[in-house]
């Protein structure tokens, strides 16, 4: 390349073929523009307060729950991706591990991001850590998530350090063989930390004796949703992984990752759907034939009101859930890669509907016989904020894969894993 | 040396690690949680010591008693006294707002010459020539306050008119006074002995009269029975407030309600359900079943049930001649449980809304509600506490705001006996206020004051020794061994109530149906209310709950 | 002892005149917002007018002042608060909300089945010189923070410095009526001491004609409502368990 | 939360909540302070340095990484798993003992026999007093033709084996030249001298075990010619390809000949730069 435009060839890992700076500047620009626009809207939302939203007394959660509990549900693939590597060791699934890493950071740093706008007295956030109430599980979702972000950033750690540049400097580089050593045990704590707060997501709506649409029993002090929740976000998180590395490969046009880690990722994620759809029906039959109608709502109320009919109940368990369980776990379906890659959608945009259902629908529906039905459409603000942290996450994931060697198992370039055979 | 990257970097992680044990950032984390917690531009409420004091409400010709707490000087809070004899502790909604209206941003500040600034000379300049120039025409919204006789008595100096707008309640009672010849303003309901009231589209459980006189009356005697001690039909096309709660609702078509009073007439007299001899309505009973939209059994039947339990009053919500007939033929005029006189003397008032012939200048009370605009081409003197915008004056003259200036409370339109009690002044306006009386005691010092008439009344009161004076107990006026104690126990908030005056105590002349009037009826909820503005707090009621509808027109 | 403050709320007697919402926006310093709409505004004291939706002379209507119903068992609102900025005082059974505690994440709002509690979406704020006509007693509560009825808790301290000062240990009942009882013109909305069975109060919770919205959830309200109209009482129950056109009509599907 | 702080009250839920959450905080915090700390230990105790070759060795590709046996052709194919110190491997004798069949250094390249090779193309010559000259061999010399700047060790600096000897600036590239074994720098030349360090090795320098890691004789050949067909890939685009392939002499000062080839990989490959 000539030698007067600037160039960033330095800070790449040796070997890696990237696209040229200015090419990959232009990729991030529009990025960049939403973010930016995301940042004001964020920026508007804490100066002038929550009333820039379109929430209200009765609508008090919105747009922005809905995405905390999304991404949070989409990024459960960083914490089971690890379980799966480094606590029942399955080795073939370290080539995607670092990206699961990545995700699981934006995922989780976005949502927290989201929070922190959401609530009306963000420089309060920390009054949770000093007057906790340990039946709430918020305190327990507020604990865990500050938690685990900060495991994310320490795994995260040595991924940066192995940059080209970073690696020169043998402090650092020292560093990360150190901290690379203990990733288990943060792996460990991660999974820990992540099933609590996974479940404890779910409970929050779980518990809401108030909200019979959302209210379940449960076993202990959890509601059954709170398992679900777990269930749901490790079936989906493979399959979340999938698409990303898919996604990167067509930008990219590069092959990163084997087909039989796309395939055995496919199977986890079919599998533990499988699980997670019979377990759902059970606790759906349970709760229209037992826990609704005991506190005396008969279970077609909640689907009398549109858009919210039944035919979204059967969205989210057969076409959302039985379908791209069989597509991912039987083997001829899941060996084509379009078939794979369209199920692994299905799955992730079936965990998407239950969140926004358990969200959305359960402040819609009326409790009070003479409660109409309400409808909320969310402001421009929330929605630039919304597009804010899907730009966020696609420019860390551009610049952590440009610079950082997160597929090391890549044909392309060295790697750690690759020494290991 | 040279620092290299490393340094730097092992400094500032030991500067981190470091600063979590010295006492700053725990401070700022104390800190933020103050700060959080007590912005500057969150207001801070009044300080100083609450002392609660009784007055009576001066927004309304209702007067209902007032229970208001005061710190540093400024009104707090306002509530009803329970031991009040008429209102028993009720008020209007607007009323629990009415302390933060001296804020209001309509407040009026300054004298107004046709929409500029101008001061108070002016305004008395321009007064005194158009006193030399012409008569003058007084308008009282609230008559038979003490001032209310200094604005009469300049009138007659001046042989001007004086000329009252009467409220709602007053205006229906019109017909009455064209049959018995007792003015309309000395009339009430005697409703505390009715068994059974019709009311023809009256709201009667929605700011008619007195809050908390009749509201109070119906729920002790009638809400939630199945055959109540006081039954309330409500005659209406809609189902209001009042048709909601009230025992029996009868709806009419639109505007038919004269009609089914003939007809329930017809029915009376047809079967001799009444004693009272009453003229015929010449409508036949088969067209009011039709017009009315009821049919002739219902109308029948509406007829049996309504004597079933006397005695029966039917109240209009306008001047409906029909309705008062009905009342005639039902025997209800005169009589206990009905529509009774309330004082003896007699004293009738030149309604405002009749075209003023000649007049220089027209002065206005701020008693008057706002809407009321006098068809005259005199320079309009006008004094309000708040200013609601359209240009109906060409002077507009700051007065006293709430409870800035002391009056006497004379008796609710609606009563069926006398009551009488003085509102003290608990708050100073913060600008120069002027009511019309003293403005006019200005120009013509032969003028008595309020003060002198008030004092007087009382006298009056003391030396009739009829009524009771009402505060937490109950003392009758002939205990009181001097007319000052009574003045002071008036002043303190107790209320005076006179006695009823024993039937019969009308006589009523009626010998044919009378034919339909334009007729003009109360506008709703807050008709009452004089003040072009609402309390801010209404917006509770208005926008934020969708509970009331702004009553069009008015209050804007 | 220990109270257990609550109320009976004659709905016969309530004719929706809406003075208990006034009264108690003003004891409470409640701002009345311009911008404030019925889906943002505060009115910790709610009249709703509810009809049996019949037509034509079938119709009937009522008048439902909704409030914090202060519920006893299993309070949806006080688990749920990360950072116990909601509390059930053993001693009188009132939930108190902490404004200088709470973080607005407004889990207690989707918590209440009632739809009771409020937000503050915008900054308190009046015309030039109105904040001095604002209660002493109550502070005012700031941007971003939830609030609710806590059955004016600044009269029931007055109540009990009181009777300090007297020297008592129990506070005298006439001391102590929210700003909405004392303002109701007909009498509708009565408060007492529950746990008091002399209370005539809770003598009336006992009624026949007494019930409690939505008490199937299992909370324990503490506010009463009374009715003698049978369709009223049926309003406690959810959809299901009342009449409507909704209902009649999905039963057959 | 903290007894003292208003209400707070002991329940089982506080006790249980927060003792995981503690257990909880306190795992990550320890390991994130026990991998500092090791970090630290590993710089007093001299291990840093090895370390960071371990990683950088671990990063090379496969290519760059075969053992020398494989060079000297006296094994078909074998990954070095020694981070290229012969010594501390004990299939090295294993090995050592079979014929070589590689062949001579050539290519018109001067590799002097009496000398020995580090895979980062140093030289290290063996002098009687006990110490040792180190220098940059032919093929990096050819490469880089004169170096624009060159960044020396301070004498009497001490060096690991691995570690950055000495820096060289080429038209804007930073060359990094890693030491061929561990000593203190006595002497520094330069381009001129032919030599660029004079060190005293950390052990005998006459003792065979010293230098065993290091290159000589048939090996060399091997290596070069590995790194011959590695430049000739690296730099095929451009035309000079032939004159690699055909084993004509290699253009010396290539970096100039060919400046808009990928130095930045070619050098990395070259100097053993992950």
């Amino acid at each position: 390349m000539s030698s007067i435009t600037f160039s960033d060839s330095r800070w790449i890992a040796r070997g890696a073929e990237r696209a040229s700076f200015p090419r990959f500047i232009s990729w991030l620009v529009p990025w960049v523009i939403i973010l930016a626009v995301g940042v004001y809207a964020a920026g508007l939302c804490l100066y002038y307060g929550l009333n820039q939203t379109n929430m209200d007394n009765r609508f008090a959660f919105g747009l922005w729950i809905f995405l905390d509990l999304g991404i949070i549900a989409l990024g459960a693939g960083a914490f089971f991706t690890g379980f799966l590597v480094y606590i029942l060791k399955r080795a073939e699934l370290k080539p995607i591990l670092n990206t699961a890493v990545v995700v699981g950071l934006i995922c989780y740093s976005g949502a927290v991001a989201i929070l922190m706008i959401d609530v009306g007295q963000p420089l309060r956030a920390w009054f949770t850590f000093w007057h906790p109430n340990t039946h709430s599980m918020l305190t327990e979702v507020t604990f865990c998530i500050s938690c685990y972000l900060l495991v994310l950033c320490l795994e995260y750690i040595p991924l940066l350090l192995r940059n080209r540049q970073l690696r020169r400097l043998p402090s650092f580089l020292v560093f990360e063989h150190q901290l690379h050593k203990l990733v288990p045990v943060l792996a460990a704590v991660g999974t820990l930390l992540s099933f609590f707060h996974q479940g404890s997501l779910g409970g929050l709506y779980g518990v809401l004796r108030g909200r019979p649409f959302a209210y379940r029993h449960g076993f202990l002090i959890w509601p059954s949703t709170f398992f679900l929740f777990i269930l749901s976000a490790i079936a989906t998180g493979p399959s979340f992984l999938m698409l990303v590395t898919a996604t990167v490969e067509k930008v990219t046009g590069k092959r990163l990752v084997a087909d039989k880690v796309f395939r055995r990722l496919g199977l986890i994620s079919g599998v533990l759907l499988a699980v997670y759809v019979a377990a759902k029906s059970i606790d759906t039959l349970i709760w229209i034939n037992i826990t609704s109608p005991s506190v005396g709502f008969a279970p077609w109320e909640y689907y009398m009101h549109k858009p919210f009919g039944l035919p979204i109940l059967f969205a989210e368990i057969v076409l959302f859930g039985l379908l791209p369980a069989f597509l991912l776990a039987y083997r001829r379906t899941a060996s084509h890669r379009g078939v794979l890659l369209s199920a692994a959608a299905l799955a992730c945009c079936g965990v998407l509907l239950n969140r926004f259902v358990l969200t959305v629908q359960t402040l819609a529906l009326p409790t009070l016989s003479f409660d109409e039905f309400l409808q909320y459409t969310p402001s421009w603000q929330e929605v630039a904020s919304f597009g804010g942290v899907i730009a966020y996450g696609v420019i860390v994931y551009s610049l952590s894969y440009r610079y950082l060697p997160l597929f090391s198992a890549q044909p392309e370039g060295g790697g750690k894993d690759v020494s290991g055979h | 040396m040279k620092v290299s990257r490393r340094d730097l970097l092992v400094w500032s992680a030991g500067a981190a690690a470091g600063l979590m044990v010295t006492p700053v950032p725990w401070r700022v984390l104390d800190d933020v949680s103050i700060w959080s917690q007590n912005w500057p531009w969150i207001p801070q409420p009044a300080r100083g010591p609450v002392d609660v004091k009784q007055s009576a409400c001066t927004l309304c010709p209702k007067g209902c008693g007032l229970r208001v707490r005061v710190a540093g000087g400024f009104l707090v809070g306002v509530a009803g006294v329970a031991s009040h004899p008429v209102t028993r502790g009720a008020l209007c909604p607007l009323a629990f707002g009415a302390h933060q209206l001296n804020w209001h941003p309509q407040r009026l500040r300054t004298v107004l010459h046709r929409r500029s600034v101008s001061t108070w000379n002016a305004a008395q300049m321009a007064f005194t020539k158009a006193c030399s120039e012409g008569p003058v025409v007084v308008i009282d919204g609230y008559p038979g306050r003490a001032a209310s006789q200094v604005l009469e008595s300049f009138a007659k100096n001046r042989r001007g008119e004086y000329r009252v707008v009467l409220s709602a309640e007053t205006r229906a009672l019109a017909p009455y006074e064209r049959w018995t010849g007792v003015p309309a303003a000395l009339l009430g309901y005697d409703v505390e002995n009715a068994g059974t009231i019709v009311s023809f589209g009256a709201p009667l459980l929605d700011g008619w009269g007195a809050p908390g006189h009749f509201t109070r009356l119906w729920a002790d005697r009638a809400a939630g029975m199945n055959d109540p001690q006081l039954r309330l039909i409500q005659v209406e096309p809609t189902l209001s407030r009042t048709a909601s709660r009230a025992w029996q609702w009868v709806p009419v078509r639109n505007g038919s309600e004269a009609v089914l009073a003939a007809g329930i007439a017809g029915v009376l007299l047809e079967e001799h359900l009444v004693s009272a001899r009453g003229p015929k309505p010449t409508l036949s009973l088969t067209a009011a079943g039709e017009q009315t939209g009821l049919g002739i059994d219902a109308i029948r039947g509406l007829a049996r049930t309504i004597v079933a339990r006397p005695p029966v009053v039917a109240i209009a919500n306008d001047d409906s001649p029909e309705v008062a007939a009905l009342n005639v033929v039902l025997g209800a005029v005169g009589a206990r449980g009905g529509i009774v006189r309330r004082s003896r003397e007699n004293k009738s008032y030149l309604a405002a809304d009749t075209p003023i012939s000649s007049a220089r200048a027209v002065v206005i009370d701020s008693s008057v509600p706002w809407d009321f605009a006098p068809k005259t081409d005199a320079e309009v003197f006008r004094f309000a506490a708040w200013d609601g915008g359209s240009g109906s004056a060409d002077w507009l003259l700051p007065a006293p705001g709430f409870l800035e200036e002391a009056t006497d409370v004379p008796a609710a339109p609606e009563l069926a006996v006398q009551s009488f009690a003085l509102a003290p002044a608990l708050t100073k306006a913060q600008h120069e206020v002027r009511s019309a009386a003293l403005f006019l005691s200005g120009i013509d010092s032969a003028l008595p004051t309020a003060e002198e008439i008030i004092h007087a009344r009382c006298q009056q009161i003391f030396q009739s020794r009829v009524g009771m004076l009402c505060s937490r107990e109950q003392t009758p006026v002939s205990r009181f061994a001097a007319s000052q104690k009574l003045e002071e126990q008036l002043w303190a908030g107790a209320v005076w109530v006179g006695e009823p005056v024993g039937p019969p105590n009308l006589r009523c002349e009626l010998k044919e149906w009378p034919t339909p009037s334009t007729s003009t009826r109360g506008e709703g909820w807050s008709s009452s209310w004089t003040a072009p503005v609402l309390p801010p707090l209404a917006s509770k009621l208005v926008e934020e709950s969708g509970l009331r509808q702004r009553a069009e027109g008015r209050l804007a | 002892m220990s109270a257990r403050y609550g109320m009976v709320i004659d709905l016969d007697r309530c004719t929706g005149c809406g003075s208990c919402m006034v009264a108690c926006a003003a004891e409470n310093n409640v701002p009345a917002l311009p911008q404030a709409t019925t889906r943002t505004g505060l009115t910790p004291m709610l009249v709703r007018r509810v009809s049996n939706e019949r037509d034509g002379a079938e119709r009937r209507e009522v008048f439902i002042p909704i409030l914090c119903m202060h519920c006893e068992r299993e309070t949806p609102c006080v688990s749920v608060c990360p950072q116990q900025a909601v509390e059930v005082d053993k001693a009188t059974g009132i939930v108190m909300q902490m404004p200088q505690r709470c973080l607005g994440c407004r889990y207690c709002m989707t918590a209440c089945a009632y739809h009771a509690r409020y937000f503050n979406w915008r900054d308190p704020a009046w015309p030039a010189g109105m904040e001095k006509s604002l209660n002493p007693a109550v502070a005012v509560r700031m941007r971003g923070v939830v609030e609710k009825c806590n059955f004016c808790h600044g009269r029931l301290h007055a109540a009990k410095e009181k009777a300090a000062a007297a020297s008592k240990r129990e506070i005298d009942p006439a001391d102590y009526v929210p700003a909405c009882v004392e303002a109701c013109p007909t009498g509708a909305i009565r408060f007492g001491n529950l746990a008091d069975t002399g209370d005539p109060v809770s003598h009336e919770a006992r009624s026949p004609y007494a019930f409690r919205l939505l008490a199937r959830l299992g909370t324990e309200p503490k506010v009463y409502y009374k009715s003698k109209e049978a369709w009223v009482r049926q309003l406690a129950e959810s959809v299901s368990g009342r009449e409507t056109e909704a209902s009649r009509e999905m039963k057959h599907v | 939360m903290f007894p003292g702080i208003d209400g707070f009250h002991w329940t089982v839920g506080h006790v249980l909540f927060l003792s995981l959450f503690f257990a909880v905080a306190l795992t990550i915090l320890t390991t994130v302070a026990s991998a500092v700390w090791r970090t630290v230990r590993d710089f007093r105790s001299h291990r840093a340095i090895e370390l960071c070759w371990k990683e950088d060795f671990a990063d090379l590709p496969a290519s760059d990484r075969r053992c020398r046996h494989e060079l000297a052709g006296r094994v078909i194919s074998r990954t070095c798993d020694h981070n290229f110190d012969c010594r501390s491997c004990e299939k090295y004798s294993k090995f050592a003992v079979l014929p070589a069949t590689g062949l001579a250094p050539s290519l018109g390249l001067n590799y002097p026999a009496d000398r020995f090779y580090h895979r980062g193309h140093t030289w290290v010559k063996a002098e009687e007093d006990g110490t040792v000259t180190i220098g940059l061999d032919d093929l990096a010399e050819h490469l880089i033709g004169d170096a624009d700047s060159i960044k020396l060790p301070e004498l009497g600096s001490e060096l690991d084996i691995n570690q950055t000897a000495w820096r060289i600036e080429k038209n804007r590239n930073e060359i990094r030249v890693r030491a061929p074994l561990e000593g203190t720098v006595i002497a520094v030349g330069g381009p001129k001298e032919g030599w660029f360090l004079k060190m005293r090795p950390r052990w005998d320098v006459h003792d065979p075990m010293t230098l065993r890691h290091l290159l000589r004789g048939r090996e060399v050949g091997g290596w070069l010619s590995k790194e011959m067909e590695r430049l000739q890939l690296q730099l095929r685009p451009i035309h000079t390809a032939p004159s690699l392939a055909d084993g004509g002499v290699l253009l010396p000062g290539l970096m100039d000949a060919v400046p808009d080839a990928n130095w930045d990989a070619v050098l990395a490959a070259t100097f053993l730069e992950p």
